[in-house]
C-alpha cells in the first residue's frame, strides 16, 4: 500500500451526506482506485447526526479505519463527536455557522458558494469538488460521474452541477494540502458493491423470480435493489401486509414452482418463525435473508449487530433442518445467495442468510469477474412425464437420502398433497406413531447429506497457536487487525465462517485443537463461541464483543487482542 | 367430462356426522364437476381448524398451511402461476381470526382467489372457544360471562373493503352453494362467500334450525347486487332475517391482470436468461 | 389548571421541519390541557413509525412498543386499570399495515380508548414504501408500477365493524383536530380519528395543498352522525372532496364496562386474598 | 407396592372415554387409592380412536404403566392396537359390535344394559360400574362420585345413572375375575390434579389476575381453568385476536401494574417471540406458559413433545437474559409457577414456563398439602410515596444489579417511559454508542442474581457413574426407570432438571464430571444435551430420545438404557 486514506463526510439526515459519499466514491473507483465506504445514519429522517466514511488506496482495502484524513463537517457535531478521529496532518473542512479557529480547520463557504452556481441544492456538488481537489482527482472523472447522476434531471441541472464542480475545485487550490492521490489507473474490471445489491444479483443469479416482503430497516435495501432489476426481469417484488404474510407468501410461491425470497430483520424474522416451521414440515424450499441490527425488540433500527446467530438455528418449535450461511463481503454474499438457492430446492428445507446493516449498507470495490453468471440453473423439480405412474405419485415417498421426488400441484396427473401437520407419504394427515418416527428420520436424515456441502471456514495462518474466530460481515475487519498483529510480531491466525449450519464440526474440530481461541463477534454472549462449544465440545474461549450497534474497526481488534495476550 | 365421483377419495372423512362441513364438501365438488374443472387442474388451500381438513377429503391438489394463513399461501401461489385454479378454505376463526389481517389484504388486491369460510361462529377444532363471529351472550368454557365483543361481520367488513364479488351461503341449502361456488369460481378477481355452517358439536345456538329459520334467498326477492350502498344495508341484517345469495357483485380488473410482466406469461412460464442477467450488471457498474 | 406548558418536554423531536406530525402533536397537547387531564394522568401507548414516535415529544407517561401493536399493548394495560386514560398514536402502516388484525379487534371489543391514526399515507419512518392507504397509481422505489391494491379505507371498515366513533381529522386544521380529540377522549368506548397528515419528505402527491384543496367540515353542511347508512356512504368520499369531523357516533357500553369482576374495581385494585384461594382449593378436591 | 394395576378404556372420540377415565379415576381416589392417568386422544371431535389409562397402586405412582390388566374396548381398534398390552392375565370388556371369541374377551352388553338402565346416555356409567366391580370397589363410593359430577343435571338423570352403576355392578359379579382392590383408606389429604390446574392454581397463588391467550392444544386448558376459577376470584381471561395480541396484553397489564400470564403452544409461541424481545427490553415481568406438542409447525397438535428448549432459550433477536423452567410433575408446576412469577417480577425480565401435553392432561395424585396459599406476596412495585424526588424518576436507571425501581404509569408524580427502542435512563430514545453498551450490560448483569435464584437439579443415587439425564414432565418416567434398573442390579443415578435458564453450569458441571451420560429426552436433537454441552463443555453422552408424540413409559426407558449398557 502506498497510501491508505480516510475521508468522513458528517452532517444531519436529509443534507445529502449519502450522495456526496455515493458521488465521492465513484469518482475514486473510475480514478481506479480502491474504496471502502461505510454508511452511519440514525433512525430519523431529518436532523441529527450521521455520516459517510470512505477510505482509499492503491490496494484493496475492506475494512473502516479509525483515523480520518479529511473530515467535512456539514454540522457542528461532526467536529464535536470525530475530531479526535483526524490523523497528525488530518483536516476539518467545515461549514460557516460553526466555524471555528483551529489550524486544521478550513473554512468552505458551501451557501456562498452555491449562491454563485445559481443554486443553494448544488452546494453537495461544491463539497464534492473541494474534497476530490484536495485528493488531486482531476475536475474531468467527477464531470463523468455528474454526468451519469444528473442526466435524468436535465440538462440545466447539469450544468449548474458542472459549474459547482469547478466553483469547488478552485476554491479548494488555495489550500496548500493536497494528497495527490493517482488518477489514471482506471480498471473496467472492478465496481463498487454494496451487500444488499450483491444478495440481489446472487437471487437473480440462481433464477428467483419472486419476492415477498415488509419493509424494514437494514433489509428493505435488497428488495429495494431487486425492485429496481425488476424493470428488466420478469420478476415480482410483493410488498406484504406483515411479515407472516411475507414469509408465507413465498412458501405458496415457492410451492407453486417459482424461486422465491424475502428479507426482513430480528422482530420481523419473529414473525416468520412459524412459517419457517411450515417450509421445514411440508418441504418447500425458500431462501430468507435476515439483515441484523441491534435488539431486543425495536432497539437501534439502522444500526448493525451479529446477534441472532442462535437464534435462526435454534428457532421455530421442535426440530428440524436448515441452513444457515452468512456472507463476509459482497463477493460471498453474491456466491452464498446461490448456493442457498441451490441446496435449498436440492434438500427441500429452508435455507437462511444472515447479513447485517454494515455489510448491506457498505460499498466495497469487487472484481466484476466474480459476479458470474451461470449459464443453466439446475432445476430439482420433478415433470410429470419424468414420473412412472403420476398416479401412484406420493409427495413424501421414504428415501434412503430423505429427499422425495418434488412435483409442482397441477403440472400433469400427479395430485400433490401438502400439510403442516405431521403427514404420511401421500401428505395425508397422519398421527401414526411409527409414521411419525419415519416422517422426523426422514427429514433428519438429510443432514448427512447436507452437512456434505458445508465450506469449511476460510483460514488464515491457521498454523498458529492462537486462532481470532469470526464469522460473516466482520470477516475483513478482523482479517486486517491479524495482518497488523502479524506485522507488529504477534504469531496469530484466523477463521472465518460463512457455512454455520449444519455445523461442520469435524473440520472444525481439527482446526482449533489445542489452540487459544479468540472469539470476535457482534453481540453480548459470542453466540459462535456458544455453537462451538456445543458442537466441538470445546470449552475455553476468549472474547472481542461488540454490541453498540457500529461496525467493527481494525485498531480496536488489535487493541482488545493485544491487552487479552498481555 | 368431469363427475362428483373423480373428486372422491379414500381418506377418511374426519367430521362428526351432521357437521354442516359435509353440504360445503359436497356443494364444492360437484360445483367443481359441473365447471368441468378435473381434481389435477385445481388447488385447494386451506388453513388449521374443521374447515382447513377440506382439503384432505376429496381428491385434489392442497396445501393445507398454518392457521390463519392460508390466503397468504394462495397470494404466493397465484402469483407465481396465476394459471392455477385456487380455493380457499376456512374457518371463522382462521380466517377473520388469527387470519384477520391476511382477509383485509386479500380483499384490496383483489387477488383472483375464492375463498369459503366455513363460518360456525365457533371454534371447533379445538373444541368449542368463542370465535369472531360468535354472537354476544354465548357461553363457553373460556368465554363464562358470554360473548360481550361486537361480532365481527364478514360481509360489511369485506364490503367496506372494496370486495368485489361477496356472498353468503348456508351449508343447508346445497342447491344454492352449489350456483354461488360456481359463479365465485367463475368471478375474475376476490371472491367471498361466507358460508353458514353449523357446528353439532360445539354450537348450541346458531344450530341447524336457528339458521333454517331465519335464512332467506335474495333472489326471492329480485334484490340485484350492484349497489354498495344496498348491499351495505343488507350486510347488517342478522338477528331477524339472514340473507343469502350474491349480496355484491362489481366487475373490476384483477390484481395479476394489473402486473405488466404477467400480461403475457404466468411467472413460472418464464425461463432462465443468463444473457439479460450479464446486461443488468453491465448496467450497474 | 393544566396549560399546554405542562406537557412541554426538553427531548428533541426528531420529525423533519414542515411534518403533519407537528399539528397533531400541538392538538393533542391542547385538547389535554383543556381537558385538565395533566401529564401524570395520561398514558399515550404507540407503535413504531414516524408517528409512533409521538409519545417521546411531549411530557406524559408512555409505552412506545412494536410497530403494529400500540393496540394490543393499550387493550392489555386498560383491562388491567381501566381508570387510566389511554390514548394510542399509531401510524398508516403501523395500524392499517402489521396492526390490522389488532385494529379490528379494538373496534370489536370497543375498548375505551382514543386512537390517533397519523395517516400520511406513506411509511415514512422506513423512508417512503406504499402504506395500506396509499392511492392507487403512486410510485415508490419499492412500488416500481405503481400502488395496485384498493386503498384501505379506515372510515368505511370501522364502520362495518360496528366502532361507536368514528371521526376524521387534518393536521391542517388544528382548531377543528383539537374539538375532535377532546370528543373522542370523552366518549366512553373506542374512539377513531384517522387524521390526514401531509409527510413533506416522502409523499409527493398527498401533499399539504392536496388535501387543502379536498377537506371540507361535515359540521358546515349540519351533517349528523348518527346515522351508520349515511355514514358509510360519506365514508366513501376521497377523489374529490374529502369530509372531515365526527362521522358516526353511538353510544354503547364500552368493554370494560361490560365486564362484572370490573364494577366495583379495577382489575389492579383488588387485594390478594389467601383464604379465597383456600376454599377455591378446598373446592376443587 | 402391593398391587399395581392398570385400565385402559379406549374408543372414538365422542363416545366419552375421558368422562369414564375421570370418574374411574375419582372412585378409585376416594378409596384411598393412589392413581395415575394419562389421556391419549387425537385432533378431532368425533370418531378415530383414543384412550385413557389408569393405573393405581397403594403406593404413590407417577408414569404411565405397559402394561394393562383390563382393557375396555369402545371400539375395535382398541383391541387392535393394545391387545398386546395385555399381561398375563389381563382381560378386555368389549362392546357387542365386535366381539371376537377369545378366552379373556368378555362381551359387555352396554347398548341393552343402558337400555334397561333407561337412557342410552348412561352407558358410560355401565362401564364404569362393571369396572369398578371388576377391581372391588363398592358401589356406595361410584354413588358419590356420580353425585357431584351429576348432580347439577337433576335428578332424574342422577337417578338413571345409579341405576346404570347398579346394573354394571351386577352385570360383572358374574365373572371369575375380580382384583379385589382395597377400598377404605380414603385419604382426604390427597387430590388428584393434572398440570394444567397446577399452573393455574400457581397463578392464583401468585396474585396473577390477567390473562390473555389464543386457543391452541394443548396451552388452552391451563386457561380452561383459570377462567373456572375466575368464577370465584377477580380475574379476568381475555381471548385475544391472535398470539402477537394476547402477549402483547399482557405485556400491557404487566406494565400497568398487574400480574399476567399467557399460555400456548409452539406455533403460538414463534408469533410470540417479538413481543419476548419487548418484555425484555422494556423489562416489563411476564409469564409465558408453552405448552410443548410435536412441530413442526402444525406437526400433531393433541399429542407430546419436549422439544422447543433451546427455541424458547435462544428465540427472539439479540440477546438478553430470560427465565426458563420445566416442571416435572403437578407439584412442581405450582411452585414453579409461583417462582416465575416471583422471579419475573424481581429482575423485571420475562418467564417461560415449558410443560406440554402430557404433564397438562394426565391426572396425578398429590398431597393436598402441597398447594400452599402464601399469606403475602411480595411485591417489587415501588410507590410514588417511596421516591425522594418523584419528578427526577428514571425507570431505566443504572444500578450495580441492573434492576431499576419499577414505577406503575399513573400512579402518582413519576412519570413513566418504556420503550422497544433502545433507550436512556429516562426511557428516551438513545442511539449514543455510550448509552447502548451500558443499557445491554445492565440487562445482561442481572445475569448473576439470576443464576443464584437457579435450585441445582434434583438427583437420585448421583454417586453412580452412570446417570441419566432428564427435564421437565418425564420426571417420574425416569425416576422409575432408575429404580427398576438399579433393582435389577444397574448402579443408575437420575439428575432431574426444572430450573433450565440461567443454567446452572457451575452444579452441573461438578454433578456429571467423569460419569457416563444418558440423556432421556422427548425431542430428535438432545436438546438439553446440546444445551449441557454448550454449557459445560462435557463432549459425550449417549441418549434415549422418544419423537412419536407419546410420552416415556420407564419400562422402554430401562430397555434402552440396559441396550446402551451392554
Ligand atoms: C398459531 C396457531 N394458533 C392456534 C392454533 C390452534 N387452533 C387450531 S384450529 C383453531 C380454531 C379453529 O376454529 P375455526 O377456524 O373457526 O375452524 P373450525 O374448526 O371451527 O372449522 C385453533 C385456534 C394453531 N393451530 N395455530
Ligand atoms: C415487525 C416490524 N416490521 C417492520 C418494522 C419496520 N418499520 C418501522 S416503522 C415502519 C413503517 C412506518 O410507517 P407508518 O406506520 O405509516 O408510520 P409513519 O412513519 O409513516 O408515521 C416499518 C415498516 C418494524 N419496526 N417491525
Ligand atoms: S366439531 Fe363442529 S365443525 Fe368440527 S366436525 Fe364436529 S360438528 Fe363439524
Ligand atoms: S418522514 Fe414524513 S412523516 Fe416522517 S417526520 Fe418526515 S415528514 Fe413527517
Ligand atoms: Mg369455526
Ligand atoms: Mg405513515
Amino acid at each position: 500500500m502506498t497510501f491508505d486514506i480516510s475521508i468522513k463526510i458528517g452532517g444531519e439526515a436529509g443534507q445529502g451526506i449519502q450522495t456526496v459519499g455515493n458521488i465521492l466514491t465513484s469518482v475514486f473507483q473510475s480514478a481506479g482506485l480502491y474504496t471502502m465506504a461505510i454508511n452511519d445514519f440514525e433512525s430519523r429522517v431529518r436532523g441529527g447526526h450521521s455520516f459517510f466514511q470512505i477510505r482509499i488506496s492503491d490496494k484493496p482495502v475492506n475494512a473502516p479505519s479509525h483515523k480520518i484524513d479529511i473530515l467535512m463537517a456539514l454540522n457542528q457535531l461532526t467536529c464535536k463527536y470525530h475530531e479526535k478521529e483526524l490523523t497528525k496532518d488530518g483536516i476539518i473542512l467545515s461549514d460557516a455557522r460553526f466555524f471555528s479557529e483551529k489550524d486544521n480547520i478550513h473554512f468552505i463557504p458551501l451557501t456562498e458558494l452555491s449562491a454563485k452556481a445559481g443554486d443553494k441544492i448544488t452546494s453537495n456538488t461544491i463539497a464534492v469538488g473541494i474534497i476530490l481537489s484536495l485528493t488531486g482527482m482531476p475536475v474531468r472523472l467527477l464531470e463523468d460521474v455528474l454526468k451519469f447522476s444528473f442526466q435524468k434531471k436535465g440538462k440545466d441541472i447539469l450544468e449548474k452541477n458542472f459549474k459547482a464542480a469547478e466553483l469547488g475545485y478552485d476554491f479548494a487550490s488555495k489550500f496548500k494540502y493536497n494528497l495527490n492521490l493517482p488518477a489514471d489507473n482506471f480498471d473496467n474490471s472492478r465496481i463498487n458493491i454494496n451487500g444488499s445489491k450483491a444478495i440481489a444479483l446472487g437471487a437473480l443469479a440462481s433464477d428467483c423470480r419472486f419476492a415477498s416482503f415488509y419493509p424494514m430497516s437494514p433489509a428493505t435495501s435488497v428488495m429495494k435493489n431487486l425492485s429496481a432489476f425488476s424493470k428488466d426481469i420478469p420478476f415480482i417484488v410483493e410488498q406484504a401486509e406483515d411479515e407472516i404474510a411475507a414469509v408465507n407468501n413465498i412458501i405458496g410461491a415457492s410451492f407453486a414452482g417459482v424461486r422465491s425470497i424475502t428479507s426482513t430483520s430480528g422482530g420481523g424474522f419473529c414473525l416468520m418463525t412459524e412459517g419457517l416451521g411450515l417450509a421445514a414440515i411440508t418441504e418447500t424450499p425458500v431462501v430468507i435473508i435476515n439483515a441484523q441490527r441491534p435488539g431486543p425488540a425495536t432497539g437501534l433500527p439502522t444500526r448493525t449487530a451479529q446477534a441472532d446467530l442462535q437464534f435462526v438455528i435454534k428457532s421455530s418449535q421442535d426440530d428440524f433442518p436448515r441452513f444457515v450461511f452468512a456472507p463476509g463481503s459482497p463477493e460471498e454474499a453474491f456466491k452464498i445467495t446461490q448456493k442457498a438457492f441451490y441446496l435449498s430446492e436440492k434438500y427441500q428445507v429452508p435455507a437462511i442468510i444472515l447479513t447485517d446493516q454494515y455489510l448491506n449498507d457498505s460499498l466495497f470495490t469487487i472484481e466484476k469477474g466474480v459476479l458470474t453468471i451461470p449459464e443453466n440453473i439446475k432445476s430439482f423439480i420433478i415433470e410429470d412425464k419424468e414420473l412412472e405412474n403420476p398416479e401412484l405419485y406420493k409427495r413424501y415417498k421414504l428415501t434412503k437420502n430423505g429427499i422425495s421426488q418434488r412435483v409442482l400441484p397441477c403440472s400433469g396427473k400427479a395430485i400433490v398433497r401438502v400439510t403442516g401437520n405431521e403427514h404420511d407419504e401421500s401428505g395425508h394427515i397422519s398421527e401414526d406413531a411409527e409414521n411419525r418416527n419415519k416422517m422426523v428420520n426422514k427429514r433428519f436424515v438429510k443432514m448427512e447429506g447436507m452437512i456434505q456441502e458445508m465450506s469449511s471456514p476460510e483460514t488464515f495462518n491457521k498454523e498458529s497457536d492462537i486462532l481470532m474466530i469470526g464469522w460473516g460481515s466482520s470477516k475483513y475487519a478482523i482479517k486486517e487487525a491479524s495482518d497488523i498483529l502479524i506485522e507488529s510480531g504477534i504469531d496469530i491466525g484466523y477463521i472465518h465462517f460463512t457455512d454455520l449450519w449444519p455445523f461442520p464440526f469435524d473440520m472444525v474440530t481439527d482446526l482449533i485443537k489445542n489452540k487459544k481461541l479468540i472469539m470476535v463477534e457482534g453481540n453480548r454472549s459470542s453466540q459462535l463461541g456458544l455453537l462451538i462449544m456445543e458442537q466441538t465440545g470445546e470449552r475455553f474461549f476468549e472474547t472481542v464483543l461488540k454490541y453498540n450497534g457500529r461496525p467493527f474497526y481494525p485498531n480496536e481488534i488489535c487493541k482488545q487482542v493485544k491487552k487479552i495476550l498481555e | 367430462m368431469v363427475t362428483v365421483k373423480d373428486y372422491e377419495c379414500s381418506f377418511e372423512n374426519k367430521w362428526c356426522s351432521g357437521c354442516g362441513n359435509f353440504g360445503i364438501l359436497s356443494a364444492m365438488k360437484e360445483s367443481l364437476a359441473e365447471l368441468e374443472i378435473s381434481p389435477d387442474n385445481i388447488l385447494l388451500v386451506s388453513g388449521i381448524g374443521q374447515a382447513g381438513k377440506t382439503p384432505h377429503f376429496m381428491k385434489c391438489n392442497m396445501f393445507h398451511s398454518l392457521h390463519g394463513r392460508a390466503l397468504t399461501i394462495a397470494t404466493g401461489a397465484k402469483l407465481a402461476n396465476h394459471n392455477l385454479n385456487i380455493i380457499v378454505n376456512s374457518g371463522d376463526g382462521d380466517c377473520y381470526g388469527e387470519g384477520g389481517n391476511h382477509f383485509i389484504n386479500a380483499v384490496r388486491r383483489n387477488i383472483d382467489v375464492t375463498l369459503l369460510v366455513h363460518n360456525n361462529q365457533i371454534y371447533g377444532l379445538t373444541k368449542g372457544q368463542a370465535s369472531p363471529t360468535s354472537d354476544q351472550g354465548m357461553k363457553t368454557n373460556l368465554q363464562q360471562n358470554g360473548v360481550i365483543s361486537e361480532p365481527f361481520n364478514p360481509v360489511s367488513t369485506a364490503l367496506a373493503l372494496g370486495c368485489g364479488f361477496v356472498a353468503r351461503g348456508f351449508s343447508g341449502n346445497t342447491t344454492q352453494l352449489k350456483k354461488l361456488i360456481k359463479e365465485a369460481v367463475n368471478y375474475r378477481g376476490f371472491s367471498i362467500i361466507d358460508i353458514l355452517q353449523p357446528c353439532v358439536s360445539f354450537n348450541k345456538i346458531n344450530t341447524y334450525s336457528w339458521y333454517k329459520s331465519k335464512v332467506y334467498d335474495l333472489e326471492d326477492e329480485n334484490y340485484s347486487p350492484d349497489s354498495l350502498e344496498n348491499a351495505f344495508k343488507i350486510s347488517r341484517l342478522w338477528n331477524e332475517k339472514i340473507p343469502t345469495g350474491i349480496i355484491y357483485k362489481e366487475e373490476k380488473l384483477s390484481y395479476t391482470e394489473k402486473i405488466k410482466v404477467l400480461n403475457r406469461h404466468a411467472l413460472i412460464e418464464n425461463n432462465y436468461n443468463p444473457e439479460k442477467l450479464k446486461e443488468v450488471i453491465l448496467n450497474i457498474a
